[in-house]
């Protein structure tokens, strides 16, 4: 058992040595991400940039950031009054609100029979809900727009939700994480008097918060940018939500107003970056909750 | 009037079954524990009385009522979870208001906003404020009720999940290992109070565990499970000075029981290690049993002379663990096997060394048979207590 | 005058920049028919996807009461719509109309774009023909005129050569074909030439010989000879308005937003699209005609009224300044109207210069024209790239046509 | 169980039952619009399998993932593990990830387009200063898709960089303490020995989001480049649009989508199989 | 050789400090360990020493040399952590081998795929193997070498964790808790364990811990830490027996020593509850004094006759603790306050009930002033041991 001596190759560190060790990976670190970074941000700079440029400045043989000519009064002014923009938008929110409603009513509940309770067809059940992970919009869209008109449902929020009331996403991901809830607090629970239903309600969803703030935001994401649908299920202009709205300036066929489109491109986006930025450290951690890691 | 009967109850998970048989009576006011290693069906057991899991036959009752048919909040009976199963975001006033406002306030006073248009509520509220209240001053959490659980210390949570156990004054307090989250300064400490409780509610408490400590101090009775079914119930001393098997004896006692190999010789007495103790048993002459000495009952021969109803055994002393107030000695004896003897401090242990005749009270050995079942010795006639003496070698000491 | 009592027509435009004239044209129409409330839906991308709703709304019966085809895809919905019995033939109530209101108005050719099986269904309100858009220091820089633009293909294609020569990095020309959403550039390109593309029983190819290889082969040329970019229409346009691009080929339908996109970095001129063939050459019309698929007499009835005033002067004059179309009314170009706007921007008047030689633009038959041409334009990239010659080219086209009309 | 009731009913009227129909119209000849049609048994199936076309949308597709699903994984993993180890600058990394999951597409596409101008873009003018040359990145055919798929992962890196800030989070900060004094002095070391393996199952379930999203492109293509130039850029989803929506070849397009879903689901089956008894240590 | 010394060693998070003045010479081959509270910062220093945490100020050598600028792994320390930190995708046999690995192959050996080309690496990976299961012998886990770790058992763990730190041959075991997360009965095993391993390696171990008895049974010499520096350092025998000051005292031994407030009188004696005790101090009179009586130095007076040098107390039984083997009696005091006396099992002891007189030895009660600090009676004169005996109320007992 005698200690054997370090092998000769063994570089020791000396105090100079480690300080630029420590620099050094600072460098390579930042490096690398702020390209990454720059990568990322360029159509956003363009955006932003073309945002305040008169038309005739959009293109031009040589790329400059900044306008001769400021032109991002008019623009902003342009984008907000052109088209009904805030319409636009509060048709997102919503649109937005309403999907995430109802998701939430309708995936709590599942997910947490799908996690907690034994009955009878539940792993049927949780089979179907990842097959549903599967399936795009694109797939059901025509059944489902011939039910609606049959219905005559057609050109309503309702129509434009519908598709969506069912995440599976989200009874995937909560299911995730009401596992990792304790069993003893639900039989604490039951013991104190409490329904299931209050179960659901009261104990549990309160508790799972981080990750319905994870799923709020991807579920804003989605359904915020989404396009294909409400095109297809709305024909009244004062029911568009953002993206549709957004078709008034960037269409191809006559005067696309680039100035005006990226003005109104950055102003419906704002709204997303701004919920991100609020749900950012419950996103990441409510992600880190739900198992999937 | 809350006395709990368990009849043939059994439990299965699918084809496995995990409970079998279990009888048990608790009378009224009795704390009664559960004792066994991990797996053995404690926790199952404690969960069917609390109405969380169904049995699969046998029946319960209580205060000579069955209970099988109940849902848990029915079965007046409360439940301290051993991860306290506080409701995390809810402050400590609300933990222990929920059971009440359950019983008292019905679904639609209970439900957001509409419950501002109740005006029973507005009366039974503070009535149950006031009870929380009264509650939190006993358990001296007064001051905790603003906050969250998770804001809590360990020794607080306890106290807040047995505030809510008791807000409902149940005919039996349910507890699951209660204490082992706690680290060991504030587990005694607890263990202390929960004793109290006790015996200031004076309600049947039925208490899990599968620490034997907590068992021994707290209990009236205690009943040692093993792999489904209840080995031995008695009062801790029954426990501890007459276990019925290996098992018990194993579990029951820290350091844990010398277990040594031996025989019964021809004339019926044991021999250990080739000397005969004086102790007869009523096996066959050959058969092999196992004694069973415990920590305390043994120690170095040299620290007192061989007496009468004494016997000893050659060791070599490996390790000597200072408790301060005690020494733990952890002998090698032949067999091989390893002897643990239990010595309270003082300068004969210090200077304990080498190899010593390990002296032991023949009369404190368990005997056990092959099957490790307890077997009660012989009882000696007065020729014979003289008889051994010549068989005990004399103590080679330090 | 009430002579109805409240009718509600339901409005359903492709293109959503063209709100900029269809709501003025609606306010105005309201205005001076008050029984008659006009409602827009939400307006569709583009013409494709406007043809695609209005057949999801024949199954689903949630037609508007009025819809705006193009051209190209006239044919084909009209079909569709007929076998539901979902459209109303327009010809009726324009009969109806006095005979010499009709003639001041109309032109019989201009007419005949929305006749489908020689009835007519659609009523034509905005046309246009592919158009040339120059940039004039770039012409002059390369010893051009301006004001006196080659009228033939060799004509252009030396003067694109020659703009490429002297201004390194700048491409002479652009002539989208290879990427255009139909067929409308390529028939440009066939009909110039006075030929057609099918034949007059409509059921063969036409262009399969001469006209036919010289299309392809110019197209070659214009990537060979003038530095044509392929790039897609909406970059090639962007590359003309940053002066990087000498001529470029457009629908008319474009001149304000380039006008605008322009600026002051250089002069912008237009002049007509080169016709290799004086005589019989044609040029196909795009833009869209309006069609009616109310049910309601009453409904009906107001329709052919908003469609009136739609193809009216003052809607014209409208839609005219706002886009560059070719109107569709006779009266729209004179003095009244667009007269005093022609002489202030000569650049949107070159249109006019170019009406006599509009033809109707109709799909294949076999209801196959998207494919068809989906089609074609990978052929014609080929070729374009140097990948196919010419001749083989031609013979793909025309054989993969062929299979696809059946 | 009544709790999983509303979800079932949704899941019967939203996704089952419109499959069901799918299913239906992809055995016969039905045309959108058409009065009637009539049963065609596989045929549907047989032609999707020889239409060339359609093998072009496939091998399409499968490149735009196999260019995806690697790229969008790999930066989203190196993103996540240096934006892991900042602590002030943190939350600005990982905001200006996210902005491209939070932007729309009908604008963003203008703005790329412009980008990646030859003659324009600022990024041609970079490759013009360092000798390269135009590059006609959305319109030469070879270079259309890989084009489409960096924007694809653009879009994700994101996205999976916070999956994979989750999945970091998760590994004990003692195991790494393990290893510095076993001797993983260098963060590559670090990487191979405690991050990679222990990010398995984050990574697993990354790469099958990222692979089902990838398989599902559609926007990009649809917006940008239509498919083109000359079909290099037309993926499945493109494929059934077109022959669904364009074409009005319904029943076809019904095929064309059930064997999309077929080949999707097999990813699905994987991830039902790994995520649920994921690799647990 | 391997001896650690820290000098004025500081350590502040932020503007917080942890830590402060840390002197501590370990000899080479001691057995040294660091107990205190939760949070007194004993993870801190050993994080310190193991080069996980740079310092703030001071310095640290091993052997006497400054190691204060290497990284981890050149330190020659190996580290075994509360959660065992075993790399859980890798067998038990490449979590033991990993430190070799790192160390004897260079970076391209190591890599995935590209390690197959080196011939080195296939020379240099038998030895390794050699080593490991030489380890995995000694440790008496060659059977488990191809699982994983979630696949052993908490004590198997531990012995893996142990592995990986033997198999570099350290100059310094740290030790981080490495017990806190089995149970009871594991723990009291392990313990056994790491002594002997320390005695076969006569390797210097740094271990921290906040279980007294571990301290008290495996080390050399413990340091006691409290918010940040040493409070005392010595042997456990040292610690148990003199303590210097209260917090020592109430941290080592279990149940915690009895605390009771006396005052000294106007002679220099300590009176205790009105009773004067054969003690005297230095002290002002009138001063307060703490006296601290350990619970196995109390009992009852009746269970045998008041001697010399012992003084009582009257006192009332509120609760009995039976053990087993020993009974810990909980009285009430007049003060009010609570006191807790530790008696052996018997007869005697059953049948303690109500008021008893618990009488104790003078001369094993510490005395401590108002700052807590340990105060030495003054040697008594032999004149002065026959006095107090009028002084003892004698017991009033059952
Ligand atoms: N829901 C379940 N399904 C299947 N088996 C179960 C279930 N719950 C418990 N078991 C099994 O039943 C047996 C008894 O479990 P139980 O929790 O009652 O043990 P325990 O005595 O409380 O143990 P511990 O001291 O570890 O808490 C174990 O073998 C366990 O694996
Ligand atoms: N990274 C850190 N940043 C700030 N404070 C820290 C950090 N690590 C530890 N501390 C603080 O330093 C003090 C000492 O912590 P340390 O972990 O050394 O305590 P400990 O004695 O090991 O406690 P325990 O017995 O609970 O493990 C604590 O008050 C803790 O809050
Ligand atoms: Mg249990
Ligand atoms: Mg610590």
């Amino acid at each position: 058992m005698s200690t054997q001596p370090l092998p000769p190759s063994a570089v020791q560190t000396s105090p100079g040595l480690a300080r630029t060790r420590h620099i050094l990976g600072l460098v390579v670190t930042h490096g690398l991400l702020l390209t990454g970074a720059a990568f990322i941000l360029l159509p956003f700079v363009w955006m932003l940039a073309t945002s305040i440029k008169p038309p005739d400045e959009v293109f031009t043989a040589t790329f400059s950031l900044w306008p001769k000519r400021f032109y991002g009064v008019e623009n902003y002014s342009y984008a907000l009054t052109a088209a009904p923009l805030l319409r636009f938008a509060l048709n997102g929110a919503i649109l937005c609100g309403g999907i995430l409603i109802i998701q939430l009513l309708v995936a709590i509940p599942c997910a947490y029979a799908l996690a907690k309770l034994r009955f009878p067809g539940r792993d049927v059940l949780f089979v179907l809900v990842l097959l549903g992970l599967a399936v795009p919009v694109q797939v059901p869209a025509l059944p489902l727009y011939i039910g609606l008109a049959n219905l005559g449902l057609l050109n309503t929020y309702f129509s434009m939700m519908v598709p969506f009331f069912l995440s599976v996403f989200a009874i995937f991901l909560l299911r995730q994480f009401f596992k990792s809830f304790p069993d003893d607090i639900i039989h604490a629970a039951r013991l104190d008097g409490m329904s299931e239903f209050e179960i659901v309600w009261r104990v549990v969803t309160p508790s799972a918060w981080p990750a319905i703030a994870a799923f709020s935001v991807f579920s804003i994401v989605a359904h915020w940018n989404d396009l294909y649908w409400p095109l297809i299920v709305i024909t009244d202009a004062s029911l568009a939500p953002p993206p549709l709205g957004m078709m008034f300036f960037a269409n191809a066929e006559t005067g696309s107003n680039y100035g005006a489109l990226t003005a109104a491109a950055t102003i419906l986006t704002a709204p997303l970056v701004i919920t991100f930025l609020f749900a950012r450290r419950q996103f990441i951690q409510g992600i880190t909750m739900t198992g999937v890691k | 009037m809350a006395r709990v009967e368990l009849r043939a109850l059994a439990k299965s998970f699918g084809a496995v079954p995990v409970l079998s048989g279990i009888d048990l009576d608790i009378a009224d006011g009795e704390f009664l524990t559960l004792i066994g290693p991990s797996g053995c069906g404690k926790s199952t057991l404690i969960r069917m009385i609390a109405g969380l899991e169904p049995q699969t036959s046998g029946s319960i009752s209580i205060g000579g009522v069955s209970i099988d048919h109940l849902r848990p909040h029915e079965r007046r009976v409360a439940m301290v979870f051993q991860s306290y199963a506080l409701y995390p975001h809810m402050s400590v006033f609300s933990n222990i208001a929920l059971p009440l406002t359950m019983q008292r306030l019905s679904l639609w006073e209970r439900l957001p906003l509409i419950k501002l248009l109740s005006s029973r509520r507005r009366r039974v509220m503070p009535e149950i404020a006031r009870e929380v209240r009264a509650i939190a001053e006993q358990l001296q959490i007064e001051h905790l009720l603003d906050r969250r659980p998770a804001r809590l210390s360990g020794g607080q949570r306890q106290r807040v999940a047995l505030g809510r156990a008791m807000v409902r004054h149940p005919d039996v307090f349910l507890m699951d290992e209660p204490l082992s989250n706690l680290d060991a300064k504030l587990r005694v400490h607890m263990r202390t109070e929960l004793a109290e409780l006790h015996q200031r509610l004076k309600t049947t408490f039925i208490y899990v565990t599968h620490d034997q400590v907590e068992a021994m101090t707290m209990s009236d009775r205690v009943a040692m499970m093993d792999a489904g079914r209840i080995l031995q119930l008695g009062t801790p001393t029954e426990l501890y000075e007459r276990p019925i098997n290996i098992k018990v004896a194993s579990f029951i006692g820290s350091p844990a029981i010398n277990l040594l190999k031996a025989k019964v010789g021809h004339d019926g007495y044991i021999e250990l290690m080739d000397r005969r103790l004086t102790l007869q048993t009523p096996l066959e002459p050959g058969a092999d049993v196992t004694l069973g000495i415990r920590p305390e009952a043994m120690f170095p021969a040299s620290s007192e002379e061989i007496r009468t109803g004494r016997a000893s055994l050659p060791a070599s002393l490996r390790r000597k663990e200072n408790l301060g107030s005690e020494f733990i000695l952890h002998f090698d004896v032949a067999g091989p096997a390893s002897v643990v003897a239990r010595v309270p401090a003082g300068p004969v242990v210090q200077a304990v060394n080498g190899s010593v005749e390990l002296s032991f009270d023949v009369a404190a050995c368990h005997i056990f048979n092959e099957q490790g079942e307890r077997i009660e010795p012989n009882p000696l006639d007065s020729c014979e207590l003289s008889r051994p003496r010549t068989l005990v070698a004399s103590g080679g000491g330090v | 005058t009430p002579l109805l009592a409240e009718t509600t027509l339901d409005v359903l435009y492709p293109q959503p920049s063209f709100a900029k004239f269809h709501e003025p044209i609606a306010q105005e129409f309201m205005k001076r028919h008050p029984d008659i409330k006009i409602t827009f839906r939400a307006p569709v991308a583009n013409y494709d996807e406007g043809h695609q709703v209005m057949l999801r709304q024949t199954v689903t019966n949630q037609l508007p009461d009025l819809y705006f085809s193009g051209f190209h895809l006239q044919t084909e919905l009209v079909n569709a719509l007929l076998k539901r019995q979902q459209i109303t033939e327009i010809g009726p109530f324009l009969d109806a109309e006095p005979a010499e209101w009709r003639s001041a108005n109309y032109s019989e050719k201009i007419i005949d774009l929305g006749r489908v099986n020689g009835k007519l269904y659609g009523m034509p309100v905005n046309a246009s023909t592919p158009l040339m858009y120059f940039n004039e220091e770039l012409v002059k820089k390369a010893g051009g005129d301006p004001r006196k633009m080659p009228d033939t293909w060799e004509g252009v294609i030396a003067l694109a050569a020659k703009i490429r020569d002297v201004s390194p990095g700048v491409a002479g020309l652009s002539y989208n074909v290879h990427d255009w959403p139909d067929d409308w550039l390529f028939r440009a390109l066939i009909h110039q030439s006075g030929a057609n593309m099918l034949d007059a029983s409509g059921t063969k190819v036409a262009f399969g010989g001469e006209p036919g290889l010289k299309a392809l082969t110019y197209l070659r040329r214009f990537v060979t000879e003038t530095g044509m970019p392929l790039i897609d229409f909406d970059s090639s346009r962007q590359q003309f308005t940053a002066g990087q691009t000498g001529i470029l080929f457009e629908t008319p339908a474009r001149l304000r937003q380039i006008t605008d996109l322009v600026g002051n970095k250089f002069t912008l001129g237009t002049a007509v699209f080169p016709v290799d063939d004086k005589a019989k050459g044609g040029l196909p019309t795009g833009g869209s005609s309006a069609v009616i698929t109310a049910r309601d007499p009453a409904k009906q009835k107001a329709a052919w009224e908003y469609v009136k005033f739609m193809t009216g002067p003052e809607a014209q004059k409208i839609v005219v300044e706002i886009t560059g179309y070719l109107p569709t009314n006779k009266l729209a170009s004179g003095p009244e109207f667009l007269g005093p706007y022609y002489d202030a921007n000569p650049n949107f008047k070159t249109i006019t210069y170019q009406t006599d030689r509009s033809v109707p633009w109709q799909g294949y038959p076999g209801g196959s024209s998207v494919r068809i041409w989906r089609l074609q334009r990978d052929i014609i990239n080929g070729v374009m790239r140097g990948e196919t010659p010419p001749q083989a080219g031609l013979d793909r086209l025309v054989k993969e046509t062929t299979a696809l009309m059946q | 169980m009544g709790f999983a009731f509303p979800a079932f009913l949704l899941l019967l009227v939203i996704i089952i039952t419109p499959l069901i129909v799918l299913f239906y119209l992809s055995l016969t000849d039905y045309e959108l619009g058409a009065l009637d049609f009539r049963s065609v048994g596989l045929g549907n199936f047989q032609k999707a399998m020889s239409d060339p076309v359609f093998r072009r949308s496939l091998w399409n597709t499968v490149l735009y993932v196999s260019i995806v699903l690697p790229g969008a994984v790999g930066l989203g993993l190196l993103v996540a593990v240096l934006v892991h180890s900042r602590k002030r600058t943190r939350s600005f990394y990982e905001m200006i990830y996210f902005l491209p999951v939070t932007s729309t597409l009908i604008a963003m596409a203008t703005v790329w387009q412009v980008l990646l101008h030859p003659r324009l873009g600022p990024i041609n003018a970079f490759l013009r200063q360092i000798g390269i040359g135009e590059v006609a990145f959305l319109s030469d055919p070879s270079l259309a898709l890989p084009t489409i798929a960096v924007i694809g992962i653009w879009q994700l890196v994101g996205f999976n960089m916070v999956l994979f800030l989750a999945g970091l989070s998760a590994i004990p900060k003692d195991l790494y303490e393990a290893a510095e004094i076993d001797g993983c002095a260098n963060g590559i070391d670090r990487f191979l020995t405690i991050t990679w393996p222990l990010l398995g199952p984050t990574t697993m379930f990354v790469i099958i989001t990222t692979s089902i999203t990838a398989f599902k492109v559609f926007d990009t293509v649809a917006v940008m480049t239509r498919g083109g130039p000359a079909g290099a850029s037309e993926v499945l989803l493109y494929a059934v649009y077109l022959e669904g929506f364009q074409y009005f070849h319904t029943a076809y397009a019904a095929a064309l989508t059930i064997i999309f879903l077929v080949f999707i689901l097999i990813f699905s089956v994987i991830q039902t199989f790994v995520i649920d008894r994921r690799v647990h240590y």
